[in-house]
């Protein structure tokens, strides 16, 4: 059965975010005053074969620990369903 | 083997491959093989072996991430482990980070723009085997060309790395100061290049091959060469 | 008539010609084919006729228009590809992307010769600095050339930046890209022979870009969005991977032909190879490795990035596809070389597309503009001016120096790797670049220009200097020039006045080519730049690739030295039409540009050239933008050094000091070369005009360059 | 009060999505033979003010449109909700 994990990676607490910030400050100029507080991280959707749900969790947990994510400078969440086209 | 003998490991995407290779047999006149990542093992007789500059898997992801996950990395780690060197340039210290010969991760400039530009660094220490032609203070001038240079470390941990002394080169100014404002790209204490435990993996973001003749700007980057072969030499001979 | 040849972009008499030629009404697919493929952007309608006019002959070319790239000769067998090629309608509508695939586009042009590509130049044209949206799209177009150049380990060593209104919602993006090529090693596109194969290597097709070409051929509409499905996204990283492995299949012999994928893709490359070959050529649609279900007309159009098309024997397939498997390119053989002339798509095996080749990729007819002198071309005359005092010359020299277009360009070119592959000799920020050739020892020297403000005022004689400006700093460096590329970027040549001035841009462009022997050997042309609010002033850019006299080192433009004199040589004055002056400090006066005098540049040359020979000065530069003020100005913060002027010898009106327009030069000579120097430019106006100081830049006694305006200029030294 | 809006972009549809790729590849290689396909875009928090929630997602959908989003290459979409430090 074909399954989407959907994972969200941003920047651990206490990792500079460069990027949020600038973000953050060209929303303020271009007229956002009201935006406290940007982050930006990555969204990666990843289509897979797996038996059951539970393994595909299993297999896009194991990617993020592999592959995907840096675990010293990023956080992630993984979401897993069925896919449907 | 009675000269040293580099391995560059090409990557997907390295593109100063052949600029190290021209460097070290301009400086040192001796051996190079530009080893393609698929393979398994290093060439018999390696003595250095470097992971080079670019932009290995189009640093898509994470820089760095994906080359960390090729086929000739065991082998590397097992060179390292031997106790022979190991230098990663650039993309390649990138990537020593990711493999988890080195700690730390290498972020975004501060700046958010791509710099290339030459810059200098002090010599923190001359008692590795890829410093010992340089006199520890001195003032070396040499290129950077990086998007991701800025070193991190949580700040415990890099509290830890400076006590055990293992920054090798840090930003400073034409006269030796360090801060701030002569750190190109924000990076903590102005890290540039730092080095294992063991002593025999460094990865900097200077390039040192960008330094190696006169008729490019800078011969500073030259001594490295000749220290790491002479350090292989007097390993040679014992 | 069917209604839709229209929609396709072809007019009703390009429609009568092909129903004639064929015998029949195009099928649809066909239609589509025949609409990008007649476009402005690949068929060069408007201009094939005046191109034809361009000398390209010469002593140093191996391979002149025609061709993917031209070569010039560097010696010992080795030549240097080179070409420009703009990509501004797509840096419009997506700054980043579009100038990205630029770069991509034209280091394929180069590999397709079998050229390894060793350098990169921008030539950007911006609109205002003050105009938000026009500073998002320049920011934007710089990254886009950084994020691909870096990634793909080409140097951009150098380019040209300028600023101005008429670019605001049309800024130009002008790539240019050299490669070095063993020539008895280069590639063609015309060498293609029936029953061999057509091998597509690189990216997947994909519905990207499709019509891109025809896109690049009318103006842009207003709402930018509607532009959508042309914006092609680049993959620096997959390039890099092409280059190494096209380069590798070249090394093993086994490329017979080759084209890159441009505008309108598989269309244009094997009908090209078809046509330029004489042969037929059959593509099957269902070979071609897609991304997602497409149509065949789309399949034959998409400009997905990063694809070669490569024509080979049958017995190299397996070679060439382990090594295309080894750098983890997709590959596939699409189709075969014919015999019978005709270009051919099937799909499940029936023909969707049965056309002659030559009608394809190079039958359209070509069109002819109505021509006609706009009434408003400036017809102002060199009026003398009053002298200035010395506190009016540094008020406008600060002026002038704070002005975007004369600053100095780190901002830019440090967002790019021009040190990469380790053969750049003189890095962006001075007057001219130069790489080193390992493979022969030899220095090439490259120049790029453009001038709007000039061709606008007078378009032959703008043209002429624009190009001359490529020309001097060359000269003054030390390099022979050995030939030039270039792009005209103009707006619509259908309005007379328009095409009258693209006319005459190109005779002054021929006119350079011809009476200094510098020959045209590869360019580009990109009509239509306007929106609704504007166009552009007319832009022809030129590029010129110079050798280095191996014996000398290049003479620089900012070398310091301790003690010694500066001498102007050249008149004593220059014209202020289209100058810097005119247009910052005195705009709305019209002056008489300057002509041009072929024997006084040649003389200028020769000396010049002497010079670094005979090594009798230290540094030099030639005067451009800003004039002699400026020039000298450059040459103190860059150097850091000081420059006392003598005021009885120079003349203190507008046109001495900030003049421009003709072969003239500052020179700073040790004083003990001085008797050398003179010898050197004997025949030649020479003046002593100063001496080195320890600081600032004085003229009777006052300073022109205080410490505020020295500020934030210093640029970057190497 | 302080709303945070979650916002996911990435390529359009039939856009090449170059990091996507390259990733999904190198999943394979290193043993994850079971994945199909990977798409990599950006996933951005921020955290704004605004009076209701209805506001607060307006404004971050025209975050989108004026600067987050290239909506010629890129899609994406907003979600709004209560912020809970
Ligand atoms: N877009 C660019 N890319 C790389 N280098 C550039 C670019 N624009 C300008 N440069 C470099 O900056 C310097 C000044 O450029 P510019 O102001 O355009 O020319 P000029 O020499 O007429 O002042 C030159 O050395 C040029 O090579
Ligand atoms: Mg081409």
């Amino acid at each position: 059965m074909t399954f989407l994990a959907k994972i969200l990676v941003f920047p651990r607490e206490g990792v500079l975010d460069t990027q949020g910030k600038a973000v953050g400050k060209s929303l303020n100029r271009i007229g956002f005053g009201s935006v406290k507080e940007v982050k930006v991280g990555k969204y990666i959707q990843v289509l897979l074969e797996a038996v059951t749900e539970a393994d595909a969790a299993a297999a896009a947990e194991s990617m993020c620990g592999e592959l995907l994510v840096n675990d010293l400078i990023e956080d992630h969440t993984v979401q897993v369903g069925p896919w449907k086209p | 083997m009675e000269t040293m003998r580099t391995s560059v490991i090409v990557f997907p995407g390295s593109n100063c491959d052949r600029d190290v290779m021209h460097a070290i047999s301009a400086s040192t006149g001796t051996m190079t093989d530009l080893v393609w990542h698929e393979h398994r093992t290093l060439p018999r007789d390696t003595g250095l072996v470097i992971l080079p500059g670019g932009f290995s898997y189009g640093d898509y992801l994470r820089c760095g991430a994906m080359a960390a996950k090729s086929p000739i990395i065991d082998a590397v780690i097992k060179h390292a482990s031997s106790g022979l060197p190991v230098l990663g340039i650039c993309n390649g210290f990138q990537v020593l980070t990711e493999i988890g010969l080195l700690p730390g991760a290498l972020l975004a400039n501060t700046s958010l723009d791509f710099i290339c530009d030459f810059c200098h660094v002090r010599v923190e220490r001359e008692d590795t085997p890829f410093t010992g032609h340089y006199r520890k203070g001195e003032v070396l001038r040499i290129p950077i060309a990086h998007y991701e240079g800025r070193f991190y470390l949580p700040e415990e941990q890099l509290r830890t790395l400076e006590e055990e002394g293992l920054v090798v080169f840090r930003y400073c100014s034409p006269e030796g100061v360090t801060g701030e404002d002569f750190t190109p790209n924000g990076s903590p204490n102005g890290i540039a290049g730092i080095i294992n435990r063991k002593g025999n993996v460094l990865g900097m973001m200077p390039h040192p091959e960008r330094a190696t003749e006169s008729l490019l700007g800078s011969l500073d980057g030259a001594p490295l060469w000749g220290s790491v072969n002479s350090w292989i030499r007097g390993r040679l001979g014992e | 008539m069917r209604p839709d040849h229209r929609a396709a972009g072809l007019s009703d008499a390009e429609y009568g010609e092909i129903v004639r030629a064929l015998g029949r009404e195009p099928e649809h697919a066909e239609l589509m084919i025949l609409g990008v493929m007649w476009s402005e952007h690949c068929s060069y309608k408007s201009t094939r006729r005046l191109l034809s006019t361009l000398p390209t002959n010469g002593e140093a070319v191996v391979q002149g228009p025609g061709e993917n790239a031209g070569i010039v000769d560097i010696g010992e067998g080795w030549g240097i590809a080179f070409k420009v090629e703009s990509h501004n309608h797509p840096s419009a509508v997506a700054p980043y992307q579009g100038a990205a695939t630029g770069v991509g586009g034209i280091i394929r042009d180069v590999l397709a010769m079998g050229a390894r590509p060793v350098a990169l130049l921008d030539g950007l044209c911006l609109g205002e600095k003050s105009c938000p949206e026009a500073d998002a799209l320049a920011d934007g177009i710089v990254k886009g050339i950084a994020g691909y150049g870096n990634a793909v380990g080409v140097p951009t060593i150098g380019g040209k930046t300028l600023y101005d209104r008429c670019y605001n919602g049309n800024p130009l993006v002008n790539a240019m890209c050299l490669g070095l090529v063993p020539i008895d090693g280069i590639v063609s596109s015309r060498t293609a022979r029936p029953g061999q194969l057509a091998v597509l290597i690189g990216s997947r097709t994909g519905r990207d870009g499709i019509a891109g070409a025809a896109f690049a051929s009318s103006g842009l509409a207003d709402d930018t969005r509607s532009s959508r499905p042309q914006v092609q996204i680049g993959d620096p990283f997959v390039e890099k991977l092409l280059v190494e492995c096209c380069l590798e299949i070249h090394s093993k012999g086994l490329i017979v032909a080759m084209q890159d994928m441009g505008a309108a893709g598989i269309t244009s490359s094997s009908s090209e190879i078809a046509a330029k070959s004489g042969t037929g050529i059959r593509i099957d649609a269902d070979l071609v490795p897609l991304r997602e279900e497409m149509e065949t007309w789309e399949i034959a159009l998409s400009e997905s990035q990063e694809r070669m098309l490569l024509i080979a024997e049958e017995g190299a397939l397996e070679e060439i596809g382990s090594i295309a498997d080894r750098w983890q390119l997709d590959w596939a053989v699409i189709g075969k070389v014919t015999d019978d002339g005709l270009f051919v798509m099937t799909k499940g095996g029936r023909e969707v597309v049965s056309l002659p080749a030559e009608m394809v990729g190079g039958g359209c007819p070509p069109v002819q503009w109505p021509s006609c002198k706009p009434s408003a071309e400036a017809e102002g005359q060199e009026r003398p001016s009053d002298p200035l005092d010395p506190g009016g010359t540094e008020r406008c020299l600060f002026t002038i120096l704070e002005n975007p277009n004369l600053a100095e360009r780190s901002r830019i070119y440090r967002q790019y790797d021009y040190m990469v592959q380790t053969n750049t000799v003189v890095p962006p920020g001075n007057s001219v670049s130069i790489f080193r050739v390992r493979e022969n020892r030899s220095l090439v020297a490259v120049t790029m220009e453009v001038d709007p403000w000039k061709c606008s005022l007078d378009p032959f004689a703008g043209a002429a200097e624009t190009f001359l400006k490529a020309l001097r700093p060359l000269w003054v460096s030390g390099a022979n020039h050995l030939g030039m590329t270039n792009c005209l970027n103009f707006p619509s040549p259908e309005d007379p006045g328009n095409h009258w001035i693209l006319e005459r841009s190109v005779s002054g462009l021929a006119a350079v080519a011809r009476d200094l022997a510098c020959p045209v050997v590869s360019g580009n042309v990109s009509l239509y730049n306007e929106n609704p609010s504007g166009k552009i002033l007319p832009s022809p850019l030129v590029a010129v690739v110079g050798l280095q006299d191996c014996n000398n080192p290049p003479l620089r433009d900012r070398e310091s030295i301790e003690a010694g004199s500066v001498f102007l040589v050249g008149d004593i004055k220059g014209t202020l039409g289209g100058s810097a002056f005119s247009r910052i400090i005195t705009p709305g006066a019209e002056h008489k540009p300057g002509c041009y005098d072929p024997s006084k540049e040649k003389d200028f040359m020769k000396r010049a050239l002497k010079t670094v020979r005979k090594e009798a000065a230290s540094a030099g530069r030639a005067i451009a933008g800003g004039g002699l003020m400026t020039s000298l100005a450059k040459m103190c913060i860059t150097a850091d050094i000081g420059i006392g002027l003598d005021s009885t010898v120079l003349d203190t009106t507008p046109e001495c000091l900030f003049g421009e327009w003709g072969p003239r030069a500052v020179y700073l000579v040790p004083e003990r070369s001085t008797e050398l120097f003179l010898s050197c430019w004997e025949g030649f106006p020479v003046r002593r005009i100063g001496e080195i100081t320890p600081g600032g830049l004085t003229l009777e006694g006052h300073e022109m360059l205080p410490e505020e305006t020295r500020a934030g200029k210093a640029g970057r030294k190497l």
